[in-house]
């Protein structure tokens, strides 16, 4: 119980290494990196505590010392009839508005936990691993402070007990992103990426203010088990609920890369990889899927989750999935395509979460974060080998010279794919089985959508690991293992990504002492809408089994037998548009850009020339450059032109006409005299006539 | 009083006709002669109501001396004593309009307001009554004139002798 | 102590600083030395004044006025001398006591050209205290005068100390300014004769119940155009970036931190407390032109080429959450307001004073021309990226408290306000979040990040110095500090806001 | 003499409050004895201004004994009355006189001028304004009126050997002759439809008689003409500018402040006692001079380029803001009459200090071109801080004196609560600003703009000169700060008491 | 006798010496026009005496008399003045000052 209600030290350790780190780190042997290891390290200890508390907690049937908000509505619960195990809640008051005071506070429930032993987990590996990769870096202790600080925000957002907390760290984890992104920002690509991802962020935050505000009013509170509370128990209108998960989604978009603000996550590779591990795995973009779960009442009712066959977010997550995954194929940087992938996989968690399959999202979560960390830090070892490129052309033929790293990043490879045993089968499977059940109808286009990219999955990883580690070395020099410290975390996480699985085996599968055990202690049960839970089904598990390995074979025959259609880009006019299409990311940043920055810039040439010239850049860009566009219209013309120059304008009027009234004084004293008998007579005259 | 008001039209006749001379003729000497009538007619309007103390005020002060000083005052500007036209400005059309408006403006006033009002029979008052007055009532302005005669007298020396 | 306080307390935190200016001028000619001390003895002596009255404040009863003085000052017209402490009052009071010492600090050997420091101090300390007694009167008329007080400090401290097109600034302010006020004495000669021949700000909301509601509207347009003009808001604010970008450092610094606070702490202390009605028919316009200003000012903000100008420009974007705030009438927005205006001081404050030491460094603010700050002047480009956070609203940083609040309350004016109107304002409000980081990324984007420019490659440019780090950490600890408890001011000014609105929404 | 003349006739001799005379009595004594001195002791220079200023000194005692006294002293049936009003005035005049003697110590002493007529004529105008505040009737403010404007015309053509010098001396004397005349043709035809020349007396008559009257509107409309010529309103301002220009700067700052105020006086003691029952003449009349004049004056104001034509100008528009009251004088009454007297006492004192900088600036540079004070901060702080001062309390700025004038016009203007009186504060509110823009463009050069080469050494201000800076100086921080010592006077200042004498 | 006789004839002569003072560039001769208009006044105020039965217009035109004298004096000086200086008593040609 302890560790329930002082979960707040879980984020607070590594707050302070970072204010620590600055302060002192330079001056440590080893730049401040010993700190960040030791408080991520106890956080992660915390964490497992919380966790193994947790569980003891819902093994006692919640009992105990229960939230101290939520009291109210949990008896109202428990009259319904629910066994609901109340979240642990602890506050203290943070400010006051109109006589109301809003506390801050911790909030400990199974997504909570889960999330924290996750975050912590990766991000010490991260840290660990981090001292090899980053080592001679200029601002290695920044390095680690800004890891620390990063990890503290995340551990905030899924520990966060209402909404403006969890809108703090929301944001802080993206300045964090955009610090680290920008890490080498002596070169401007890097520090176009850091804002780029920043300012993309920024508009999905415009949704999550916007959703926070409707909820506020809506619930009359920041508090977020009440507001799921109300939404569960329809005490909240429809349209409002609609309009919060809208705004919401937008927010997910942006943070956890969906369709269509997705561009910014590839950009984002710029960062060191450690990084970008960090990112794709644990901490930022799945913000935005544990967002969406931890206001899961509030899209089940907006959205209509459990009567509709089709909705917004569920269609956005397949939509994803399909669209990451398509563009994995094409790329030659290896990074980029982990991070469509992780588009893609995304897409999947998102998915899921819009079909009702919230365990089976979260659960997806989890075990991804096990392998995409792993692949992250694989392709680090692998770049660190290789001359520091991620150019998969400049590889090839690695397994022989980096034997721990290949073997890591197949495990990793074939538990993305979804090969049973590992941990992506599981989750996967259950993903597609919720949209194969849905709730009351099922979800056929998400379930075709999610069976292609299975397919897809498998056949561009196998392509990755071909290029990287087949053939003939095609790089400089002699590539090398990475050193034990790089390594370790790799076996670490390879290990997690084969037995993480098995937490959540099927009923049919497993005896039930150890069947659904995430299910049971993660999915809440208080202040949460009635989910239908999707059986196993043998058949789309083989299914996607199949469609694994054969994408696997296609691939296979492809790369490393040369059949199939190869050239057919050459050949097939329609196979080269296509192939373009992908490289070209969907023409969806040319989209933004052009369309808009055309109209304004003028001349069709230019607009060809943008064209080829700009294809590649990034809807932020686009809108920025519209902006600038208009700022600079603005100010010139109507500002410096407009208001500015009426009031000179007058100035100048007073002046002249101060000109023309000097006439007046000629000098000469008859015809000021004449003015004065003149004014005296005319004055008398038109005051005789009137008065 | 038929010859009062004979006597008034014949001298008011000489009083315009000599004022307009004063501002129109080309001689600055015949302009102070003219303005001599001007004067004299004046003071004998004075006498004709009956003013007699102002009216003789008006010879001995006037006539006395300022027309003395004006006649100074010509020689030692030594302006020109032959008629010629400067000496009038190029404003004389407006300086007539500038007359000609204000006269419609005063002579509307006063008929409006006396229309044919007559000046009641017994005019005069003696003198001993405006000296009474002026040691009673208007003490002060007087003490305050007698300062600021000095005062010009003063001023005026400084002002006109040469240093 | 506390009596002493009551009886005098606001009067010596008012006018130490104005008995330091008499002092400074009688120093002795070459002693510039001397000068700096007496200078930065006064704003120090009212600051620990100033310390006195928040430690005696009763936070209890914050909504209330306190250490209140009423004096006989103007017997023919009933003005009189009136002086008062409440919740709104005490964080923009603070706000003006730290600002001003740190001014004198940073100007220590920073002094703009031409040099001058008795001229520089002793309109620094006459500025310090028009500020002090502004936020302190509770009497239009003792107010009116200390309004305006401040104007000619900052005239001529922007017209002789300032940047090559200062003439034209300092005349465009002045004027713009004086404008503003003119009408705005009328507006409030027009409530004394048609109220209860009162200036008495405490007595106001009530006298003026009885005026017509269409003169109400008139007199509350007179005194819009006073505050608003000083805010300012679009589309008066041209005189901003020109006043800005041509004053000297601590000119910039004082006019963002404080000056622009007037404005909108008349409207919260004024115009809608007496008004209320007037207000209601007013907030509509007075909405509107905020979310412009919050999108015409990042738009303008993009179109700089000059760093200063473009912080100066930013002002307006940030003013304009604080007027949307106040446009809402609500106590939620009235609070933002007031936490909006301190986080803005301190902010764009330290902004400008980091703009101020790059000019120190590279004597250009020319963005094209700069770049690589962080790898020169480390510690610079760092203060600059959190200042520059802060200001972009990030959470846990002082800016987020002034911004989120004020788009939050928008969403549910004051009852009687149209409500969809207000929600789209919330929308623009929250879509100028996203600009403002647009310009303050790219703004640091291109001075911090990358490699110097050639011109400065070479240069050895100056680390920051010790009057540097002491003026600046008393700036940036409260930002932190604020961002991060928030209910240090809110707890403050919430039952003084709910008191001021009481007779409008009485709540809620 | 005059018991003599008592004894000869059936004249009964007026019982004289020697008392209230005292000022009077004081300021003719020591104009013989600067007459006399100036004969004497012809080696002495410095004895003339002191005997002056400590004559003019002199004769505030006698104002302050009978300020403490309290009682209005009423004489001559009333055509001489010295009440608070009149008290107030005489002591303007008399500090105003004071600080013109201080600006003129080393202008007239180091020009050559005639010291000793120079002072006896700054006396005998001084004498005629102190008659002015009490005279209640048209003789006595006529000659009043001449007293104080005779002298002035010679004192403004005292640089005799300069030509603008003589030329402002004529046109000040024509146009002075002019009004006059017009002025005595108003007076007569009130005379004549009222049998009296007692201010109270015409008042009672004229109000009692129906609304609109021609002759009576002309009688009124010429009396202030003759005294717009003197307050120096548009269209009767044009000598101003020119006169100002030529006279001695000191002369010039007594035009503006203390012949102007002796104007505002005589206007006021006639709108206030004469024609209180004629607002609707008065009213229109005053509302459009007080438009016209601020707003003609400020225009023309921004385009001078000469220091003393400018505060001329300034002057001007000074003159419209004083005026504005007077437009709703009706309705306001009182607070009509608080607004311009408490106007007057300020203007006093910030214009003259603005003058006593030209003064002391032209001694360095001998130029009033605005250009000569470029940079003035630089090499003359102190002189450059006073102007400023100055500057902005004309223009209004709080809490320099000015703001408080402004404010009770404002005030005046609003408490009517007419149409009028509303627009015409918005049209006072709109000519302040433009007022701004060229004081601020003095102000500008001033701090903004670099000193002429090889200015450095700051201009020394002889003693007498920073004794006036200083007086003045004082007069506008604590007017300002303190305003109610200012209005309290303004409230004193009370015309309907000595309406019933 | 009528009132209006006397007080047009002074309304006449009012005018005649505005004409003069407006039209006359000597000036020694603007200054007999002044005389003009002030003659003009003190006829009204003499006229208006008798209407009124009362002394106090005597008395007024008596003081008018007097202080013309001083003015014409004070004018004849300053005349006399600027000839010196200019060797013209040329009204036209005094207009250093303007604008």
């Amino acid at each position: 119980m302890w560790f329930l209600e002082h979960a707040w030290i879980i984020p607070f350790l590594p707050a302070v290494s970072f204010v620590l780190i600055l302060a002192v780190g330079k001056r440590l042997p080893f730049g401040g990196s010993e700190i960040g290891i030791l408080s991520v390290g106890t956080s992660f200890v915390l964490s497992a505590c919380t966790g193994v508390a947790w569980i003891q907690h819902v093994n006692a049937g919640g009992g105990g010392e229960g939230g101290e908000e939520a009291l109210g509505l949990a008896a109202r619960a428990a009259e319904e009839g629910h066994h609901a195990i109340e979240p642990i809640v602890k506050t203290v008051t943070w400010f006051q508005f109109g006589g109301h005071e809003f506390p801050v506070g911790t909030m400990i429930d199974g997504l909570s936990v889960i999330m924290l032993v996750t975050v912590s987990l990766v991000s010490l590996l991260v840290h660990v691993y981090s001292t090899e990769y980053l080592k001679g870096d200029r601002r290695f202790t920044h390095y680690f402070a800004f890891l620390s600080l990063f990890t503290a925000s995340m551990l905030t957002l899924v520990i966060a007990q209402n909404t403006l907390m969890l809108l703090t760290a929301w944001e802080l984890v993206g300045l964090c992103s955009f610090v680290l992104i920008g890490h080498w920002w002596e070169d401007k690509p890097n520090s176009d990426a850091a804002l780029k991802a920043f300012l993309t962020n920024r508009v999905g935050d415009v949704g999550l203010i916007i959703g926070v505000i409707i909820l506020f009013f809506g619930a009359g509170t920041f508090n977020i088990v009440d507001i799921n509370a109300l939404a569960a128990e329809g005490g909240l209108s429809h349209l409002i609920l609609l309009m919060a998960a809208i705004c919401l989604t937008a927010a997910v978009c942006s943070k956890s890369g969906q369709f269509p603000l997705h561009t910014w996550l590839p950009d984002a590779m710029a960062g060191p990889t450690p990084v970008s591990a960090l990112i794709h795995a644990a901490t930022m973009v799945v913000a935005g899927v544990f967002m969406v779960a931890r206001f899961y009442p509030v899209f089940f009712e907006g959205f209509s989750i459990s009567s509709s066959s089709i909705n917004l977010l569920a269609f956005v997550g397949a939509f994803t999935t399909v669209v990451g995954a398509t563009l994995a194929f094409v790329q030659k940087d290896i990074k980029k395509v982990l991070a469509y992938s992780t588009i893609s996989q995304l897409g999947y968690m998102v998915m899921a979460l819009g079909v009702g399959a919230w365990t089976a999202a979260i659960f997806h979560l989890f075990t991804h974060a096990m392998f995409r960390a792993c692949l992250f830090l694989g392709a680090g070892s692998v770049s660190h080998a290789a001359h520091h490129t991620f150019d998969m052309r400049k590889m090839g033929g690695l397994r022989k010279y980096m034997p721990s790293t290949f073997a890591t990043f197949v495990i990793a490879s074939l538990a993305l794919a979804g090969i049973p045993p590992l941990a992506g089968f599981w989750s996967k499977d259950e993903i597609l089985a919720g949209a194969l059940q849905g709730q009351t109808n099922a979800y056929p286009a998400m379930l075709v959508l999610g069976c292609m990219t299975a397919f897809m999955t498998a056949a561009y990883m196998t392509r990755a690991i071909w290029m990287t580690f087949f053939g003939e070395y095609r790089g400089e020099g002699t590539p090398h293992e990475s050193p034990r410290v790089m390594t370790v975390p790799l076996w670490i996480l390879a290990g997690a990504a084969v037995v993480v699985g098995f937490f959540n085996l099927p009923e049919k599968l497993a005896p039930d002492s150890i069947a659904l055990r995430f299910e049971h202690y993660i999915e809440p049960t208080f202040a949460f809408p009635e989910i239908e839970h999707p059986e196993f089904s043998f058949l789309l598990a083989a299914f996607s089994i199949l469609l694994a390995v054969s994408g696997i074979a296609l691939a296979w025959r492809y790369f490393a037998h040369n059949r199939g259609p190869h050239g057919l880009t050459e050949r097939s006019a329609a196979a080269a548009w296509g192939y373009r299409v992908l490289e070209n990311k969907y023409y969806l940043d040319w989209l933004y850009e052009s369309v808009i920055v055309q109209s304004i810039k003028g001349p069709i040439a230019n607009g060809v020339y943008w064209f080829n010239q700009h294809v590649l850049d990034g809807v932020v860009n686009g809108a920025a450059n519209v902006s600038r566009v208009t700022g600079n219209w603005l100010y010139r013309s109507i500002d410096q032109g407009g208001v500015d120059r009426l009031v000179n304008a007058s100035g100048a009027g007073a002046e002249g006409s101060g000109q023309l009234l000097r006439r007046i004084q000629t000098g000469r004293v008859q015809q000021y005299a004449a003015l004065l008998f003149a004014g005296a007579a005319v004055l008398a005259g038109i005051f005789i006539v009137i008065i | 009083m038929v010859a009062e008001n004979i006597a008034f039209g014949l001298i008011a006749a000489a009083i315009v006709l000599a004022a307009l001379r004063v501002v129109t003729t080309r001689n600055i000497v015949h302009a102070a002669l003219y303005l001599i009538i001007v004067l004299a007619g004046v003071a004998a309007q004075y006498f004709l109501l009956g003013a007699e103390f102002i009216g003789t005020a008006q010879i001995l002060i006037y006539l006395g001396a300022i027309v003395v000083l004006f006649l100074f005052g010509i020689m030692l500007t030594r302006a020109p004593l032959t008629g010629e036209s400067s000496l009038d400005n190029d404003q004389r059309w407006l300086a007539g309009l500038v007359g000609l408006l204000l006269l419609a403006v005063m002579s509307y006033a006063l008929i409006d307001q006396f229309d044919d009002q007559e000046l009641p029979a017994d005019t005069v008052q003696r003198t001993s009554q405006v000296a009474d007055s002026i040691f009673s009532t208007y003490l002060v302005p007087f003490e305050v004139v007698s300062v600021l005669l000095l005062a010009a007298l003063v001023g005026a020396i400084v002002i006109a002798r040469k240093d | 102590m506390t009596d002493f306080l009551n009886d005098w307390g606001l009067t010596l935190v008012t006018f130490i600083p104005a008995v330091g200016a008499v002092l400074v001028m009688a120093m002795p000619k070459g002693d510039d030395l001397l000068v700096k001390v007496v200078a930065l003895a006064a704003s120090l002596g009212s600051g620990v004044m100033g310390v006195l009255l928040l430690l005696d404040f009763d936070y209890d009863h914050a909504g209330e006025l306190q250490y209140v003085v009423d004096k006989n000052w103007i017997d023919v017209i009933n003005s009189r001398y009136i002086m008062g402490l409440d919740g709104i009052s005490l964080p923009l009071l603070a706000l003006t006591l730290l600002v001003v010492p740190l001014c004198i600090i940073y100007s220590w050997n920073h002094l703009p050209d031409p040099g001058k420091p008795k001229a520089f101090f002793t309109l620094l300390l006459i500025l310090e205290t028009g500020m002090v007694g502004t936020f302190l009167a509770q009497d239009l008329i003792l107010f009116f005068v200390f309004f305006e007080v401040v104007l000619l400090p900052m005239y001529f401290m922007i017209g002789v100390w300032g940047g090559p097109n200062r003439q034209y600034a300092a005349i465009k302010f002045f004027l713009f300014t004086l404008f503003g006020s003119a009408l705005m004495l009328v507006s409030f000669l027009a409530l004394y004769f048609l109220g209860d021949a009162t200036f008495d700000i405490r007595l106001l909301p009530e006298a003026a119940a009885g005026i017509a509601s269409t003169t109400q509207l008139w007199i509350f347009g007179g005194m819009f155009l006073g505050f608003g003009i000083k805010v300012p808001m679009f589309p008066f604010h041209t005189w901003l970036p020109d006043a800005h970008t041509e004053a000297p450092t601590v000119g910039s610094v004082i006019l963002a931190a404080v000056l622009l606070k007037l404005g909108a702490y008349g409207f919260i202390r004024i115009a809608v407390p007496i008004l209320p009605e007037a207000a209601k028919d007013w907030a509509p316009y007075i909405g509107l032109l905020a979310v412009i200003g919050i999108i015409y000012g990042a738009l303008g903000c993009l179109a700089q080429t000059d760093m200063k100008r473009l912080i100066a420009f930013s002002s307006v974007a940030h003013m304009g959450f604080v007027m949307l705030g106040i446009a809402t009438l609500t106590p939620i927005g009235f609070n933002a307001a007031i936490f909006g205006m301190v986080a803005h001081g301190l902010i764009t404050g330290m902004l400008f004073f980091c703009a101020g030491s790059v000019k120190d460094r590279y004597h250009t603010l020319e963005i094209s021309r700069l770049g690589g700050l962080l790898t020169q002047v480390p510690k610079l480009g760092w203060i600059l990226g959190f200042c520059a956070m802060a200001s972009l609203g990030l959470p846990g940083l002082a800016g987020f408290w002034g911004e989120f609040p004020a788009i939050l309350s928008a969403y549910s004016p004051a009852p009687g306000l149209p409500v969809e109107t207000f929600r789209t304002y919330m929308v623009i409000a929250a879509v100028g979040t996203v600009l403002a980081a647009g310009y303050l990324l790219w703004l640091y984007q291109r001075t911090t990040f990358g490699v110097p420019k050639e011109e400065f490659a070479d240069e050895e440019i100056a680390q920051l110095s010790v009057f540097e780090w002491v003026a600046w950490i008393p700036m940036l600890v409260p930002i932190l500090v604020l961002g991060i408890y928030p209910n240090l001011i809110f707890s403050v000014t919430d039952p003084a806001v709910e008191k001021v609105l009481h007779s409008l929404v009485g709540g809620g | 003499m005059i018991a003599l003349l008592a004894q000869a006739g059936g004249f009964t001799a007026p019982t004289i409050d020697y008392h209230a005379f005292a000022p009077e009595i004081v300021l003719t004594g020591v104009l013989v004895l600067v007459l006399l001195a100036d004969l004497v002791f012809e080696r002495d220079k410095w004895l003339i201004p002191s005997l002056t200023g400590i004559g003019v000194l002199a004769a505030l005692v006698p104002v302050l004994t009978l300020a403490l006294d309290g009682t209005d002293r009423v004489m001559f049936d009333g055509a001489y009355v010295v009440d608070d009003f009149a008290l107030v005035m005489k002591a303007l005049f008399l500090i105003a006189g004071y600080v013109v003697i201080l600006l003129s110590t080393n202008y007239i002493a180091e020009g050559d001028y005639h010291e000793g007529e120079y002072y006896f004529l700054l006396l005998s105008s001084l004498l005629g304004m102190s008659v002015m505040a009490s005279a209640r009737d048209l003789i006595s403010i006529f000659v009043a009126l001449e007293l104080l404007s005779i002298p002035a015309y010679m004192l403004a053509a005292w640089r005799k050997r300069d030509l603008k010098g003589n030329e402002a001396g004529l046109k000040y004397y024509l146009m002075g002759v002019f009004a006059s005349a017009v002025l005595l043709y108003g007076m007569s035809l009130l005379y004549g439809v009222t049998g009296s020349t007692l201010l109270t007396e015409i008042g009672a008559q004229i109000g009692a008689k129906p609304s609109s009257v021609p002759f009576i509107t002309l009688g009124i409309l010429f009396i202030i003409v003759g005294f717009g010529f003197k307050v120096s309103a548009v269209p009767f301002h044009t000598w101003a500018p020119d006169t100002y220009e030529g006279a001695p700067t000191p002369i010039a700052s007594f035009l503006a402040v203390a012949s102007k105020a002796a104007g505002f006086v005589a206007l006021l003691s006639l709108v206030f006692l004469a024609f209180p029952g004629r607002s609707d003449v008065v009213e229109p009349l005053m509302w459009i001079l007080a438009a016209v004049t601020m707003t003609v004056g400020n225009l023309i104001a921004l385009r001078q380029t000469n220091i003393v034509r400018l505060l001329a100008y300034s002057s001007v528009a000074q003159a419209g803001f004083m005026l504005a009251p007077l437009a709703v004088v009706g309705d306001a009454g009182q607070e009509a009459l608080t607004a311009v007297v408490v106007y007057l006492l300020i203007y006093t004192a910030m214009n003259l200090g603005a003058f006593a900088v030209v003064i002391a600036v032209a001694r360095r540079t001998g130029s009033g071109e605005i250009d000569s004070y470029r940079g003035l901060f630089q090499y003359s702080p102190a002189l450059a801080v006073l102007m400023s001062v100055f500057l902005f309390a004309l223009a209004g700025i709080p809490p320099l004196a000015g703001w408080v004038a402004k404010f009770v016009v404002f005030r005046a203007l609003l408490s009517a609560e007419t149409v009028s009186g509303a627009v015409l504060a918005v049209v006072v509110a709109v000519n302040s600003v433009i007022a701004l823009f060229y004081y601020a463009n003095v102000a500008r050069l001033m701090w903004f703009q670099d000193a002429p080469e090889g200015e450095t050494t700051s201009i020394r201000v002889p003693f007498s000169l920073s004794a006036a800076l200083g007086i003045a100086v004082i007069g506008t921080l604590v007017f300002g700060i303190f305003p109610g010592l200012v209005t309290h006077f303004g409230d004193v200042a009370n015309l309907a008491a000595s309406a019933i004498p | 006798m009528l009132l209006n006789q006397f007080l047009l004839l002074g309304a006449v002569l009012f005018c005649i010496g505005v004409y003069g003072v407006l039209s006359r560039r000597n000036g020694v001769a603007v200054l007999m026009s002044v005389e003009l208009i002030l003659n003009a006044v003190s006829i009204n105020l003499v006229a208006f005496g008798a209407f009124n039965g009362d002394v106090a217009g005597q008395v007024f035109a008596l003081f008018v008399i007097t202080v013309a004298a001083a003015e014409v004096g004070v004018g004849l000086a300053i005349v006399l003045l600027i000839y010196r200086n200019r060797r013209s008593v040329d009204l036209d040609q005094a207009d250093l000052m303007k604008g």
